[in-house]
């Protein structure tokens, strides 16, 4: 009994010396506008699609990045160039509704898109966190500035479909009758 | 023997005799010799006082008239005092106590089969406190046995009697609870006036007497006590208790009714009433009188009616008591010597008609006149006692109520013929309503066929004490008389 | 200027002056909490409303001023709005009888630093104290919602338990000073602080008027995490700001009271008697703070426990302690 | 100065008591009677018993009132104030009484003599204080039992059967 | 406070430290073994009262031969209720230290309301009783009866108080004292404020009494509560309350209007009383209507003041606390589990059970006023008394509400006697606690009825 | 003495009967009839510290005190049971606290 009054006043003075010495501690809060914290490279914040090393896009418009967004803040449209090459014909990220999850940018195959530590991007206008595909490109190559997909995977496939070796014409489905 | 305060054993030794009784609560068969026995003492007793009457009257007593006398402090805060006295009327009135209790308990020897632990100590309390009425002499102490003798009877009707018995006692006890907290409250009052005028508080009788009350006073305080005693005797209007608690009362039960509670408010009228109030009686005579008279044709008439044979004889009884009070209200010598062995007549013969219709009652289970007949035939030694006491009751000359009521007559006669010829008259009534009884009962030929066994010998020689003791009043009243005598002079002052 | 009109003047500057400071001194110690719960927990607190955000409390109260004033619609009209007035009033009166310097003298008036030198001032204080039940029983009643019963339900349980250990633990204090007068309780301490005679009642009282200030660990009628706000969840604009001022406003006062009782008022060395006062009080508003950066919340049964187990006893206990050493004293 | 101040008073103590005793929701009823107490303790500040209103106000209306609020408030009573209040011939024999009593009262009160003039000096507290111990301290002990047994009766009534504190 | 004061008040003290001890004692371990400590406290402050002749003269408080003989009866009656109590609490569940300790406070009340000597110590001495009266009749918290005339007895009860306190407050203000002694010399001037207080307290003290009008609440609180409790309410505290009376009787005499006021109750409640008994079909309402009228009797005796009245008065208490006590005791003992109330249920009881129903029949034959029994010598000095006084309207009326009582009382004898038992359930063998509860309070009914004088003389002296 | 003797005393009888008025008046509601008895008390509390301040005795006052000690004894006493009832019966109606009848 007695001694569980002691161990309680002991366990108060304690608390009231803890809070005491945070008191006279600096404090951690860095006040924003005027101070800026450098966030570490892989911080996960704004978005942006890179180029490859020769310079061209590297989206492919493969809708990945789209599929992948759990709030669906990216929408696209693909195009081909005459080449068999595709490209997005305009890219959309949203990024009010944006949580830099991440998730896109694992998804990419090309490594177009990207997040930066840029994390200042607040606006008075929603609007303006529309971002399009002008917004969103920037001329650098990103985290990996080598790699070039068509290198690896050579640009579009020219010959008809079904020509191929190991190949079989594709079932016509309009005479597919019983 | 006269060392010992006699008359405090009187009272209080039935008293204790009911803590013999406490062992033996549950055994019938042990308490009722018990009681018995006790009951026996005190007629021994009471034998014994009798006995030596004439060598106690020679003793000088402190106050005149009397035997014996006992006196001591009680509770002196109000003024009250333990004050016993015996002169001849109450010796009288011992005496038949003392032996009407052996009746009753005798009579009542086989009827009382439950509870009979509290119905024989009911009895001896109720004794102590009749003893206690026919002894006290202090006014308060005397109110205090008149009410303890209340309380047992109030039991023995409720518990052990028959028919409407609750009503019946409920009935008795308020009426008689109504004359008494009246008196009480005229004792209270005398008291207090004689307090005022001579500065001394005290419930003493004699010390009463003396008292200056205004006549007016005086006509509402013996207007109380009057109706406290008139409510006991029973007088016509205050009657009506009595029919239903003689005819719901146990055998037992209606012998002490009949042969003392109604004899105590004679006695109280006699002893306190009159004597205190002199010029109040005075007045009131010509009521009584009227009130005695009424009463007894009525009772006479309505009796003629009854079916029931206990009702009957009820309704006889107030017709005697009639008797009784015409006596007392001559106030006169002969008439008053009359009025009080009437008293004691009435008692024995009274108490041996209602023990006949109790043993009728426990060998047929109804008391219904109609369903008799034909009794001497079958049960004649029953038959003679029966038509014995009816005898006796109608004042047949030799047995013993002839005696008072030609005194009363005879008394009265000088004061108020009138009165005297309309209780003749009564008398002739009693004489219709007897014979119809006895008639009906023993001789009309047999209505139902009842399996009557005939007298035990308990109850045989129980009936031949009491005709006995009915034949020597009637033919010997004597000595009886002269033991009244002086007390009587000294009541009436005609010394 | 007659004399008498010169007292009343003063008078009445002293009752303004204490009005204000009063007031203002509420203000920046919502502003002090503020402050010292960030460094408490390692923060800035507020620091940009002026210099080191010396005008926030003027920025909090245009804020409440222009907020909407929201009646429920099943509230009890009347007594929603005068709850708020019931809860702060009695808590700027208790300052009357506070005295909060050593006598001056003004023009040739001695002028005591008290507003009102009543012979019963430490029962003023109870009374006043008592009274202050009634904003919040009445705001959390008046309100019609579940929350502010409850909240006020507790808060009315609570004043009233520990108001008893709160008297009880003053009643050595009267003992010594044979006085229910403040002043006279003051200057029974001129050499020596209660706080050396009784350091027990002085725990006690400590405790006792954190509950009664609700704060924490002691804030039940107004828990947050299960009440939304207690007694004043439907309280918006400048009603909640009066109960809320009111709370700031009954922890100076009752600081100050302490310092009164325990800590030898006015008195000390060296620096002037207002200011010895003014330190003594804003350490104990500092303690307040502190102990609310510190502990945590007390269950209800836990604060029962405390206030009729604990604390009654003790503080009854304290007093049978004192008579027998006074009266030993005494006949020595 | 003082006389005026006590004729309001006592007019705002009998018209809050009239209010608190017509009114049908007790809640309001019990703040219009502590606004009559305070009138009451404001009274017996003036007439030099200043104890005795500081107590006014601290058992009366800072205990005994908070104790029927924090019963009210804790029973839950609905809406009392749209349920039975008393007819007003239920009212009829109250006032018809009260009217005869407050007759007889103000009869009383002008056939008696004047007043003998006040005595100079009133106790001050700390005469109070001694006479209250010293004279009546036999007083306080019972009193004192009595808050004890009011509490063991409480306790004993509040208890739920068969079963721990409720409190 | 010399040694002298503390010896006076001994029984007081004892019974302080008997109620607190037995509080801490009961929460530390609670259980029946409190009853017997109480028992044994009231004993001990029972024979201090009547072994030590310590008296003194305290601020507030006279020991005398009064405070000292009226304490010694309101010890007594207190040691018969928990005597029959144990039991009865046991059957019916009612535990926890409460009763006896707020019993024993109940009695430390009336000990100081004997001994009080000024207004405000008789004040809070009826008060303190009557708060621990309010307590013990909601004691048994599983009966809705209970706490129903708990409360009808507490507003009832305050509302005494508070009239009462201005009888006082008004006898204050026109006196400037609260002493009695001053006061009984102060009041033989005609100032109507003093007239008024007087009236006031007497109003008040008719609450306490439960004289009519002010009645209301006695059957309600004598049906709810339990029987042992009213037992004691019904006696004790009645004999408490005509102790106050008799106190500040000096003071009432000085008024005729105070005399026509005791008059008026004295007559309203014998016929009231006694005619609204007829009608209860439950043995306690009876009982309690039948106390109304008793009281009647009471105030009849201190109508009759100057004539012996105040020793009459206290003869009637003795008696009928006694009988209460007998009554209530014999109802306590024969119920069970559930309290035995309605009268047709007591049918044949007297067989079954001979001493309870024989202590019930003599109680019932005392509270009749018959002999040889305590009720007689009680109703006896109270007519003469009033006779003495010329009170012959009210000794009329009593006489006659007097023969209307005996019917309500006998018809509880006939039930106990007369009729034939309804259920033959097992017959529980009293204990000795029960035996000593019927006992003592029959043997004083027979006592006091054939040989009162030492009581008397006691009473003698104690009012001289 | 402020003002009058007797008009204290006027005053002090006016809350009196007015709160016995209320009692009799509100005899449906446990509450109310508290209430009502609470200004009586009040009223005999004035009375006593109008007598005190008469005759400059300060019996008056304590007495006024004491009144106020029993008072909250009997109020709370009187709470728990109207809690105790109302547990039970769910009203504070006395109206229906009629078990007992007669």
């Amino acid at each position: 009994m007695c001694m569980s009054v002691v161990d309680d006043i002991k366990a108060l003075v304690g608390g009231f010396g803890v809070t005491l010495r945070h008191m006279l501690r600096k404090p951690v809060t860095i006040q924003y506008p005027e101070e800026k914290r450098t966030p570490y490279p892989r911080f996960r914040a704004r978005i942006v699609l890179t180029r490859d090393p020769e310079g061209g896009e590297r989206c492919v418009a493969c809708y990945l990045c789209s599929a992948a967004c759990p709030v669906d803040c990216i929408s696209m449209q693909s195009a081909e160039r005459e080449d068999g090459r595709r490209y997005a014909a305009w890219f959309r990220i949203n990024f009010s509704r944006c949580i830099f999850c991440g998730l896109c940018a694992e998804a990419c195959p090309t490594m177009a898109i990207q997040m930066t530590p840029d994390y200042e991007i607040c606006t008075r206008d929603i609007m303006d966190l529309v971002y399009e595909k002008e917004d969103l490109l920037i001329d650098g190559c990103g985290k990996d500035d080598s790699y070039n997909f068509y290198h690896h995977a050579g640009i579009g496939v020219t010959q008809p479909r079904g020509e191929g070796m190991e190949e079989s014409r594709p079932v016509d489905v309009r005479s597919l009758m019983p | 023997m006269t060392d010992l305060p006699l008359l405090s054993v009187l009272i209080f030794l039935p008293l204790a005799g009911c803590l013999l009784l406490l062992p033996v609560w549950n055994c019938r068969v042990s308490a009722r010799p018990i009681a018995l026995g006790v009951a026996l003492i005190e007629l021994a007793l009471a034998a014994w006082l009798y006995a030596s009457w004439r060598g106690l009257s020679t003793i000088p007593a402190q106050l005149p008239g009397y035997l014996l006398q006992e006196d001591a402090a009680w509770i002196p805060a109000f003024g009250i005092r333990y004050t016993l006295g015996l002169d001849g009327i109450s010796l009288l009135m011992v005496m038949l106590t003392a032996f009407t209790f052996c009746v009753a308990l005798t009579v009542s020897w086989n009827s009382i089969t439950e509870k009979t632990g509290l119905f024989l100590t009911l009895m001896l309390v109720m004794e102590s406190g009749i003893m206690g009425v026919f002894l006290a002499l202090d006014l308060a102490l005397f109110y205090l046995f008149w009410e303890v003798m209340l309380i047992p009877m109030f039991f023995l009707i409720g518990v052990w009697g028959h028919g409407r018995r609750i009503y019946s006692t409920i009935k008795f006890f308020l009426f008689t609870m109504f004359g008494s907290l009246l008196m009480l409250l005229a004792i209270v009052a005398l008291h207090l006036t004689h307090a005022q005028q001579t500065g001394v508080a005290t419930f003493g009788l004699h010390e009463l007497l003396g008292t200056q009350i205004a006549p007016e006073t005086q006509l509402w305080l013996f207007g109380a006590f009057f109706l406290a005693f008139a409510i006991k005797f029973p007088l016509f209007p205050l009657h009506t208790w009595l029919p239903d608690a003689h005819t719901d009362a146990p055998t037992a039960g209606s012998v002490i009714l009949a042969g003392l509670l109604l004899k105590t408010g004679s006695y109280g009228l006699i002893r306190f009433g009159y004597p205190l109030f002199p010029q109040a009686a005075q007045t009131l005579t010509p009521l009584l009188y009227a009130l005695a008279v009424i009463g007894i044709i009525y009772a006479s008439l309505v009796a003629f009616a009854q079916e029931d044979m206990k009702r009957l004889i009820a309704y006889s009884s107030i017709g005697h008591m009639g008797f009784v009070a015409i006596g007392i209200a001559a106030w006169q010598p002969v008439a008053l010597s009359g009025s009080i062995i009437q008293m004691a007549n009435h008692g024995v013969t009274t108490g041996a008609l209602f023990c006949l219709v109790g043993m009728l009652d426990e060998r047929a289970h109804t008391r219904d006149i109609r369903a008799f007949g034909g009794l001497w035939g079958k049960i004649p030694r029953y038959s003679f006692f029966f038509l014995f006491f009816s005898l006796a009751s109608l004042g047949l000359p030799g047995l013993n109520n002839f005696v008072g009521e030609f005194l009363v007559l005879v008394g009265t006669m000088k004061k108020a013929p009138l009165v005297a010829a309309l209780a003749f008259v009564g008398i002739v009534l009693t004489l219709v309503y007897t014979v119809r009884l006895v008639q009906e009962v023993l001789f009309q030929e047999e209505r139902q066929p009842l399996p009557l066994a005939d007298l035990s010998l308990r109850e045989f020689s129980l009936l031949v004490v009491l005709a006995l003791l009915d034949l020597w009043m009637g033919v010997h009243p004597a000595p009886l008389l002269d033991m009244i005598h002086l007390p009587v002079q000294l009541l009436t002052g005609t010394p | 200027m007659t004399a008498s009109s010169v007292d009343i003047a003063l008078f009445a500057a002293k009752v303004g002056l204490v009005f204000f400071v009063i007031l203002t001194l509420a203000a920046y110690l919502v502003f002090a909490e503020r402050r010292i719960l960030a460094w408490v927990q390692d923060r800035k607190g507020p620091n940009r409303v002026g210099p080191f955000g010396l005008l926030q409390p003027l920025a909090d109260l245009i804020k409440l001023l222009t907020k909407e004033d929201f009646l429920p619609s099943a509230a009890d009209k009347w007594l929603f709005y005068l709850a708020p007035a019931m809860a702060a009033i009695p808590a700027i009166m208790i300052f009357a009888v506070i005295p909060f310097g050593a006598p001056l003298t003004v023009a040739g008036h001695a002028v005591p630093l008290v507003v009102a030198d009543l012979n019963i001032g430490l029962l003023f204080f109870l009374a006043l104290s008592s009274i202050a039940v009634y904003g919040v029983a009445i705001g959390g009643w008046a309100s019609n919602s579940k929350y502010s019963l409850l909240g006020g339900i507790r808060g009315l349980a609570q004043l009233i338990s520990y108001e008893l250990s709160m008297g009880l633990s003053l009643v050595p204090i009267v003992m010594l000073a044979r006085s229910f007068s403040l002043t006279e309780i003051v200057d029974a301490q001129r050499t020596i602080p209660f706080i050396i005679y009784q350091p027990l009642a002085f725990i006690i009282f400590l405790i006792s008027i954190t509950a009664e200030c609700k704060r924490i660990p002691f804030d039940l009628p107004e828990a947050e995490g299960e009440l939304v706000a207690g007694f004043h969840t439907e309280y918006s604009g400048m009603r909640f700001g009066l109960f809320f001022v009111g709370e700031y406003i009954n922890i100076i006062v009752l600081g100050g009271l302490a310092t009164t009782l325990f800590l030898g008022g006015w008195h000390g060395p060296l620096l002037p008697p207002v200011i010895w006062f003014t330190l003594k009080t804003l350490a104990f508003a500092f303690f307040f703070i502190w102990m609310r950066g510190t502990l945590p919340r007390l269950r209800y049964d836990q604060l029962m426990h405390l206030g009729w187990k604990v604390l009654t006893p003790l503080a009854l206990m304290n007093i049978l302690v004192t008579a027998w050493w006074l009266m030993l004293k005494n006949h020595m | 100065m003082e006389q005026t101040i006590f004729y309001i008073l006592a007019a705002a103590a009998v018209l809050a008591t009239v209010l608190a005793i017509t009114e049908k929701h007790p809640v309001h009823a019990i703040l219009f009677l502590v606004t009559s107490l305070f009138s009451m303790a404001t009274i017996f500040y003036l007439l030099m018993a200043p104890l005795v209103a500081a107590f006014e106000v601290i058992l009366y209306a800072g205990a005994i009132m908070v104790l029927f609020l924090f019963v009210i408030m804790m029973l839950d009573l609905g809406h009392p104030e749209k349920g039975l209040a008393p007819h007003w011939k239920e009212w009829l024999p109250a006032a018809v009484l009260s009217g005869i009593s407050i007759a007889s009262l103000v009869l009383v009160i002008v056939s008696r003599h004047a007043a003998p003039a006040a005595p100079a000096a009133m106790p001050t507290i700390r005469e109070v204080a001694v006479r209250l111990f010293q004279e009546h301290g036999l007083a306080v002990e019972l009193i004192s039992l009595q808050l004890l047994f009011a509490l063991v009766g409480a306790l004993y009534l509040g208890r739920q059967a068969k079963s721990g504190d409720s409190k | 406070m010399t040694t002298a004061d503390i010896y006076a008040i001994m029984p007081l003290i004892i019974l302080t430290a008997g109620c607190v001890l037995c509080l801490l004692a009961g929460s530390l371990r609670p259980g029946f073994y409190l009853y017997p400590a109480a028992l044994a406290v009231v004993g001990a402050a029972l024979l201090w009262c009547v072994c030590v002749p310590a008296e003194s003269v305290m601020p507030g408080m006279t020991v005398n031969r009064f405070s000292r003989a009226s304490s010694a009866f309101f010890y007594a009656t207190g040691l018969v209720a928990l005597l029959m109590a144990y039991g009865y609490n046991r059957r019916r569940g009612i535990e926890g230290e409460e009763y006896p300790a707020t019993l024993l406070f109940a009695l430390l009340g009336m000990g100081v309301t004997c001994s009080a000597s000024n207004l405000l110590m008789l004040f809070l001495g009826l008060e303190a009783f009557t708060f621990a009266f309010y307590i013990l009749v909601t004691i048994e918290r599983d009966s809705i009866l209970g706490g129903e005339s708990g409360l009808k007895y507490l507003l009832n009860g305050t509302l005494s108080a508070a009239v009462m306190g201005m009888g006082m407050a008004l006898l204050y203000a026109g006196s400037g004292t609260l002493k009695l002694a001053e006061l009984t010399t102060v009041a033989g001037i005609p100032e109507p404020l003093l007239q008024a207080g007087i009236g006031m307290i007497l109003i008040g003290l008719a609450f306490k009494l439960s004289l009519v009008p002010a009645h209301l609440w006695t059957p309600d609180v004598y049906q709810g509560a339990p029987a042992p409790v009213t037992a004691l309410l019904s006696t004790a505290s009645k004999g408490a309350a005509v102790v106050a009376l008799l106190l500040l009787f000096p003071l009432l005499q000085t008024w005729q209007g105070g005399h026509d006021l005791l008059w008026l109750l004295a007559l309203l409640s014998m016929l009231t009383g006694n005619l609204a008994a007829l009608l209860q079909p439950g043995i306690k309402r009876m009982l309690a209507w039948s106390s109304i009228g008793q009281m009647g009797y009471v105030a009849l005796a201190f109508v009759a003041f100057p004539a012996g009245g105040d020793r009459a008065a206290l003869l009637y208490v003795v008696a009928y606390a006694a009988a209460g006590l007998a009554a209530f005791g014999a109802v306590s003992i024969l119920s069970d589990t559930s309290e035995r109330d309605d009268i047709d249920s007591y049918r044949g009881l007297g067989y079954r059970n001979p001493l309870a129903g024989a202590v019930l029949a003599l109680a019932m034959f005392s509270l009749a006023g018959i002999p040889p029994t305590a009720g007689f010598m009680a109703k006896f000095a109270v007519f003469a008394a009033a006779l003495r006084a010329g009170e012959i309207t009210l000794a009329l009326a009593g006489i006659a509400s007097a023969l209307v009582a005996v019917f309500f009382y006998l018809r509880i004898v006939v039930v106990l006697y007369m009729k034939k038992p309804a259920e033959l359930s097992e017959v529980r063998a009293l204990t000795v606690a029960e035996i000593l509860a019927l006992g003592i309070p029959g043997a004083t009914l027979v006592l006091l009825g054939v040989y009162p004088q030492p009581l008397l003389d006691l009473l003698k002296a104690i009012l001289a | 003495m402020i003002v009058p003797f007797e008009h204290i005393l006027v005053l002090a009888g006016l809350l009196f009967f007015l709160g016995m008025g209320g009692l009799l008046a509100w005899r449906a509601n446990l509450i109310m009839m508290l209430v009502c008895i609470e200004v009586m008390l009040n009223a005999v509390m004035l009375v006593f510290v109008a007598g005190s301040a008469r005759w400059g005795n300060p019996d008056g006052q304590l007495f006024a005190i004491f009144i106020m000690a029993l008072t909250s004894a009997e109020v709370s006493l009187a709470l728990a049971m109207v809690v105790y009832l109302h547990r039970k019966k769910r009203t504070v109606n006395t109206d229906m606290f009629s078990e007992m009848k007669g």
